[in-house]
């Protein structure tokens, strides 16, 4: 039940495999591969925003993708006038953040509950969406940066080496910072979860009156905790901007925040690792079934996803745990046999 | 589209087996290989598939007569499901991995400004076959569509010779919309009228009850549309219903483009709409026969509703095709070279050149009146000019561009 | 001799639901030190006045004086950090959670890391679970999940400790247990038990409220409580009203 | 003067709109506490119903009210036994559910039907109001909606089927101690809510284009609606739907139709941090 982090093998194969990729990835793949993998990765720091504040927060969100856009517009708009990346990228993780903590305190300190959390934060993207759909004329610009209605900002700034704005970093460069990153956002979070801090959240996720009872104070601890998911949400956001070097309104689309929560579900909520794994095996199935003509794609995405909640409601990495577990417990019995 | 069930089996089959490998799409080496990005799924899918089959049956009809340089053509497509993240990563995918020598597609402007800078950066040869807000200057892409100036240029001065001179812009909340609500402007005041107010929706918005009362309140002489998507024919529909079918008249450079507007619309709801666009299917020539009988026959019961943004795509192969066959090479350089030599070809819409400085075309405009859900040509304008890209264009001085220019009037 | 300072005090509290006024005017007073029972039928106010003192119901009026200090419509973990220990009615533990984290996070409320995991292993031996200290507390007993959250209430060493039925559901050995408990409690802070259970109250109560209709209705040793005609009344006309 | 009206009629319009919208998606979410993500969907079910079986020959009126209702109803009823069924009280897992049905829905309707079908037009012509016309179908919609509300009001307050339903959403074990088979009423009310959405569907065809992906055009204000109504079905979708028309068309009227929807947008995000239950969690409690 409780184990030490440093005692957790999960923990250290996951950092591991991440730092093996992170070397050897840009010497073994092809320019294809590493843009596709890039991606990935992107999308796992975005997972991780929704999965660290549901499954060790009990904070449900439908509105992660409020944050992503927001980051992905803030890097954008920021990065084109400022000519150089670094100042916003944590500007990306940063106004997101205070966004969530003030979204946060007007949803926790109004005590909503579970459903219309989740209502309030999809109301909050939808309003987004439209207000960021709406600035096609040319009167809405921030500085230099037209933000182009539906049509979006084109030309967003490669990433930079810190300091050096004309040293852009080539793909697979690129590809080795997003992997650290997400390396390091593995290791903070699940430090943060085993923390004092992080017993608290899984505390309040469990009984808030109890938690409150013993003095913590709930609505505060929610709202740090939301804000940090926005953050790194943002953060995503930001990445995601650099990598396409392209940003629209669908960054705050519902479908946007679907995904997180579709990723997060097929992982298994409660579990870090889980969901980055439902990122790289549903993306990769939405890619192979555009390359292929045979059924409409929506119909066979939307059946995995039904089929999925029906027969795997755990998640995935949960249930091949339980498997796993079910089957040790067998074998001695059956050696004893 | 229907799909019986055996279809339905063969389709399952087929799905198991590709998923299991996936390997065997890429096999073939000694072809000729063109990429193709279509939506065909999700919410633009209407205009994608339509997209998607003329390419295809263009490519059948090259292969048909012998392929090309005596090699077979084969046609690389991927379905981006109105998804911006897949078509980057497609646009990647055939560019390093397929290798393809030319790739048709994009459907809106974002898609187009996604996947434009990966074809430019990883020289991949790219034609983009949709009208749109106009602009676009990079020497890697042709553009056959049309653009705003060159619709609206033709249409505005004719319907206002007709009705009037007062005239109410009603469109939609987006680059597209802005600006070509700008040049309705432009020429309304150009031509001695009159614009009453222009007033901007957004792509979903499905009730227009509140901006008819305003009309009614306003009486223009016309009601210009910019409207774009199934959504906004909800206007149309709830105009006719507000009984003012046949007491303002409706003109329209966006209504038509895909195809498929008209005959979602009812004959009572769409007759006497007065449209412009590059390309009808009643236009009359030789070319069209051939291409309207043989898409036709090529798909039968399946054949797509043919618009402008369908006929241009069949138009992009066959340019690029014939540019080939005069290069002997599919290299891009020769084939970039060739095309702004500006040569005229004759297509089903009539007679197309590239204009070397913007690798826009300059082709015949169409002024079309709706009639029982067909377009009935009333006037033809030849050899337009994409007049407003090339205020801010011009490959020939400055070849590396790498940009969407705004135009702004 | 003067009066020593109550360490909790209520004046005039009223807490009204619509039209029900479910406690009314109550002032109650609370030396340090003291244990008090809190007697009454159901629907007495008894709970309700609880959930007033602990922040989990805002009043509807009058004031509550916490060591003087008035704590009115304080959140509940701001009153907790006080120096307040709650048990509510209903066991709220973090049930996906074991035993001894339960109580290790309450301790660590007080304490530094290694004292919390001292004062925590204490604390599941005092309450008599120590062999509990690893199993989920949502899969044990009502009586062994009782006492695991007396031992996170008293785990941080609070002044006043509230206990909102702390027998119910618990088998005799137990209640003894508890019993002890919290009498060895009362040696060093104030105690308030809500209680139902005769047995269990006969063995630790000294001075008594009785609540009735939402006011207080009698206060005195429980001697004096068990004999008074008027209180066994109001448990046999609330018996009777049931009955019918 | 005219206009007066003419706004006012507008504002009727949006409210009834809304109503007819959120009205199955109410009873729903009301009775079972399921968000069915496929609202959208089965509007849009309800739509294709009713265009095919006109263009196929089938008088609109029949079309509207009675095949696209019965066609979408036994569709949920299907739904309910496949799927939902199996997740009550998981309120994630059938939200995610859901979701996937929607997608399969598009996709679906999109190979048997296809993304291009002619609509039929607005019946009922025009009233002329002074200078102004007006669609006769507008006032048709009001009427609708009022119609709409009383019928489930008297099913729940003077049916027997209405008082099992009320019991099972008070108290679903006690409901089912007494007899109640709470699995059927959960099957019935599915089948019902997606009844009155495919209606909804079908006043909607003669509207506006009807396409496979239309449904994302409307789930977010169907639930809006309902959630700001809060528990109660008819009191909280009537408040919501009349607080949320009058405000998001009157800024219409004002301005456009973009603030219109944000101004929708944000009303809905002041009720809810003012009121957290919903309109109905605080006034009008007792209503139905």
């Amino acid at each position: 039940m409780e184990t030490s982090l440093h005692r957790d093998a999960g923990f250290w194969v996951m950092i591991a495999i991440g730092l093996a990729l992170l070397v050897a990835g840009p010497l073994v793949w092809d320019l294809f591969q590493i843009m596709q993998i890039t991606q990935y990765v992107v999308l796992s720091v975005y997972v991780l925003s929704l999965s660290y504040i549901w499954g060790f927060g009990g904070i449900l969100s439908f509105g992660q993708a409020a944050f992503f856009g927001l980051g992905a517009y803030t890097f954008s708009v920021a990065s084109i006038n400022m000519g150089e990346t670094t100042f916003p990228f944590l500007l990306a993780f940063g106004l997101p953040a205070l966004f969530g903590a003030a979204l946060g305190y007007f949803m926790f300190y109004g005590k909503l509950s579970d459903v219309y959390m989740g209502v309030v934060t999809m109301v909050v993207t939808l309003i987004f969406w439209k207000l960021i759909n709406h600035t096609a004329g040319p009167e809405y610009a921030i500085g230099d940066a037209r933000l182009g209605g539906f049509n979006g900002i084109p030309s967003v700034p490669v990433l930079n080496v810190p300091g050096k704005p004309e040293a852009w970093l080539d793909p697979g460069q690129m590809f080795q910072v997003f992997m650290a990153i997400l390396v390091i956002l593995y290791i903070v979070l699940r430090t943060l979860i085993a923390s004092d801090f992080g017993r608290v959240s899984l505390g309040i996720r469990e009984n808030e009156t109890r938690a409150a009872l013993l003095g913590y104070d709930v609505r505060r601890h929610k709202v740090i905790v939301f804000a940090i998911g926005a953050g790194i949400a943002g953060m995503a956001g930001g990445m995601w901007a650099t990598y396409q070097t392209f940003v629209d309104p669908n960054v705050f689309s519902l479908e946007m925040s679907a995904k997180a929560l579709i990723w997060t579900m097929a992982g298994g909520v409660g579990t870090l690792a889980g969901p980055i794994i439902a990122v790289v095996v549903l993306q990769y199935l939405s890619l192979k079934l555009g390359e292929m003509h045979v059924l409409n794609n929506n119909f066979i995405l939307g059946g995995i996803m039904m089929v999925l909640v029906l027969l795997v409601p755990k998640g995935g990495l949960p249930t091949l745990r339980d498997a796993l577990v079910a089957l040790k417990a067998r074998t001695p019995a059956a050696l004893q046999r | 589209m229907t799909l019986s069930r055996r279809s339905f089996l063969q389709a399952s089959a087929a799905l198991t087996t590709t998923l299991a490998a996936p390997s065997i799409l890429h096999a073939k080496t000694d072809t000729i290989r063109i990429g193709g990005l279509h939506d065909l799924s999700g919410a633009i899918d209407s205009s994608g598939v339509p997209m998607d089959k003329a390419l295809r049956y263009a490519v059948a009809e090259l292969n048909a007569a012998g392929g090309l340089l005596g090699r077979e053509v084969e046609a690389v497509t991927y379905d981006p499901q109105s998804n911006m993240s897949l078509y980057s990563q497609y646009a990647t995918q055939l560019a390093l991995k397929d290798k393809v020598d030319v790739v048709f597609g994009g459907i809106t402007s974002a898609s187009r400004e996604t996947i434009r800078p990966i074809f430019h950066r990883y020289k991949t040869l790219y034609f983009y076959n949709c009208l749109y807000e106009g602009g676009v200057c990079d020497r890697n892409e042709f553009t056959l569509g049309t653009t705003p100036a060159q619709t609206i240029a033709q249409l505005v001065p004719h319907v206002m010779g007709l009705w009037g001179k007062k005239v109410y812009i009603v469109a939609a909340d987006y680059n597209y919309g802005h600006i070509s609500a700008a040049w309705v402007k432009r020429y309304v005041e150009e031509n001695g009228g009159e614009l009453v107010e222009t007033e901007f929706f957004p792509l979903d918005t499905t009730q227009f009850g509140s901006s008819i009362s305003k009309i009614q309140g306003a009486k223009p002489d016309i009601v210009y549309s910019l409207l774009v998507g199934t959504a906004h024919l909800g206007f149309y529909r709830q105009w006719a219903a507000s009984g003012m079918k046949g007491e303002i008249p409706i003109a329209s450079s966006s209504f038509g483009g895909a195809g498929t507007e008209n005959v979602m619309l009812t004959p009572e709801e769409g007759n006497g709409m007065v449209v412009a666009t590059g390309y009808f299917p009643s236009v009359d020539n030789a070319a069209n026969a051939s291409f309207k009988a043989g898409i036709k026959t090529f798909y039968g019961n399946d054949a797509p509703i043919l618009g402008e943004i369908s006929e241009v795509t069949y138009e992009s192969v066959k340019m690029w095709a014939q540019a080939v066959s005069e290069t002997g090479a599919t290299e891009r350089m020769g084939i970039i070279q060739e095309l702004e030599k500006g040569k005229s070809y004759d297509m089903p819409a009539g007679k197309v050149a590239i204009d070397p400085d913007t690798h826009h075309t300059i082709r015949d405009v169409y002024i079309a009146e709706l009639k029982d859900q067909e377009m009935v040509i009333q006037k033809t304008f030849n050899a337009v000019q994409p007049s407003d890209t090339q205020m801010v264009c011009n490959l020939s001085k400055d070849p590396d561009s790498n940009k969407q220019f705004e135009i702004s009037l | 001799m003067s009066e020593p300072t109550p360490i909790l005090t209520t004046e005039k509290l009223v807490m009204q639901f619509g039209g029900v006024t479910a406690v009314d005017h109550v002032d109650f007073s609370l030396n340090p030190g003291e244990l008090r029972c809190l007697l009454g039928p159901n629907g007495a106010g008894k709970s309700t006045f609880f959930k007033c003192l602990t922040g989990q119901l805002k009043p509807t009026s009058g004031t509550i004086r916490l060591n003087g200090q008035d704590i009115t419509g304080w959140e509940t973990h701001a009153i907790v950090n006080l120096g307040v220990g709650i048990k509510t009615q209903v066991p709220n533990l973090f049930d996906g959670l074991s035993a001894y984290e339960n109580i290790r996070m309450a301790a660590r409320r007080r304490h530094l890391k290694p004292m919390a995991k001292e004062r925590a292993e204490e604390m599941l031996e005092k309450c008599g679970i120590t062999h509990l200290a690893r199993r989920e507390v949502g899969l044990l007993a009502h009586g062994q999940r009782q006492l695991v959250e007396l031992a996170t209430v008293l785990a941080p060493a609070p002044a006043l400790v509230l206990l909102d039925e702390p027998a119910a559901g618990m088998t005799g050995a137990e209640r003894d247990r508890l019993a002890d408990l919290v009498l060895e409690t009362a040696r060093r802070a104030a105690v308030v038990v809500v209680e139902h259970d005769m047995a269990f109250i006969r063995r630790i109560a000294k001075f008594t409220t009785v609540f009735n209709r939402g006011a207080i209705f009698r206060e005195a040793m429980i001697g004096d409580i068990m004999t008074d005609r008027a209180v066994q009344e109001i448990y046999l006309g609330k018996q009777a009203d049931v009955a019918a | 003067m005219d206009y007066t009206v003419i706004v006012i009629l507008e504002i009727l319009r949006a409210i009834s709109w809304l109503v007819i919208l959120a009205a199955g998606l109410a009873i729903i979410f009301g009775m079972m506490k399921v968000i069915n993500f496929a609202h959208g969907e089965f509007l849009m079910l309800g739509g294709y119903i009713t265009i095919m079986s006109h263009n196929a020959g089938v008088p609109l009126w029949i079309s509207i009210a009675v095949l696209a209702p019965l066609t979408v109803g036994l569709f949920g009823i299907l739904v309910e036994r496949l799927v939902i069924r199996h997740l009550y009280g998981r309120i994630i897992d059938s939200l995610l559910a859901t979701w996937g049905l929607s997608l399969l829905m598009i996709g679906g309707v999109t190979m048997v039907f296809g993304n291009t079908v002619q609509g039929v037009s607005t019946p009922l012509g025009s009233i002329a109001i002074g200078a102004y016309q007006v669609p006769g179908y507008n006032l048709l919609l009001i009427v609708v909606a009022a119609l709409l509300m009383a019928a489930i009001w008297a099913l729940l307050r003077y049916t027997s089927a209405g008082l099992i339903a009320r019991a099972t959403m008070q108290n679903p074990d006690m409901a089912e101690t007494l007899g109640v088979r709470t699995s059927w009423v959960y099957m019935a009310t599915f089948g019902l809510g997606s009844a009155v959405t495919g209606l909804a569907g079908g006043l909607l065809a003669p509207l506006t284009g009807v396409a496979p992906s239309m449904g994302v055009n409307f789930v977010a204000q169907s639930f809006i609606t309902v959630i700001t109504g809060g528990a109660s079905m008819i009191a909280g979708t009537l408040s919501a739907g009349t607080l949320l028309g009058t405000i998001s068309q009157g800024v219409t009227f004002a301005t456009g139709p973009v603030w219109g929807d944000a101004a929708l947008l944000l009303a809905a995000l002041v009720l809810l941090r003012v009121l957290p239950q919903g309109i109905t969690g605080r006034i009008f409690r007792k209503s139905l």
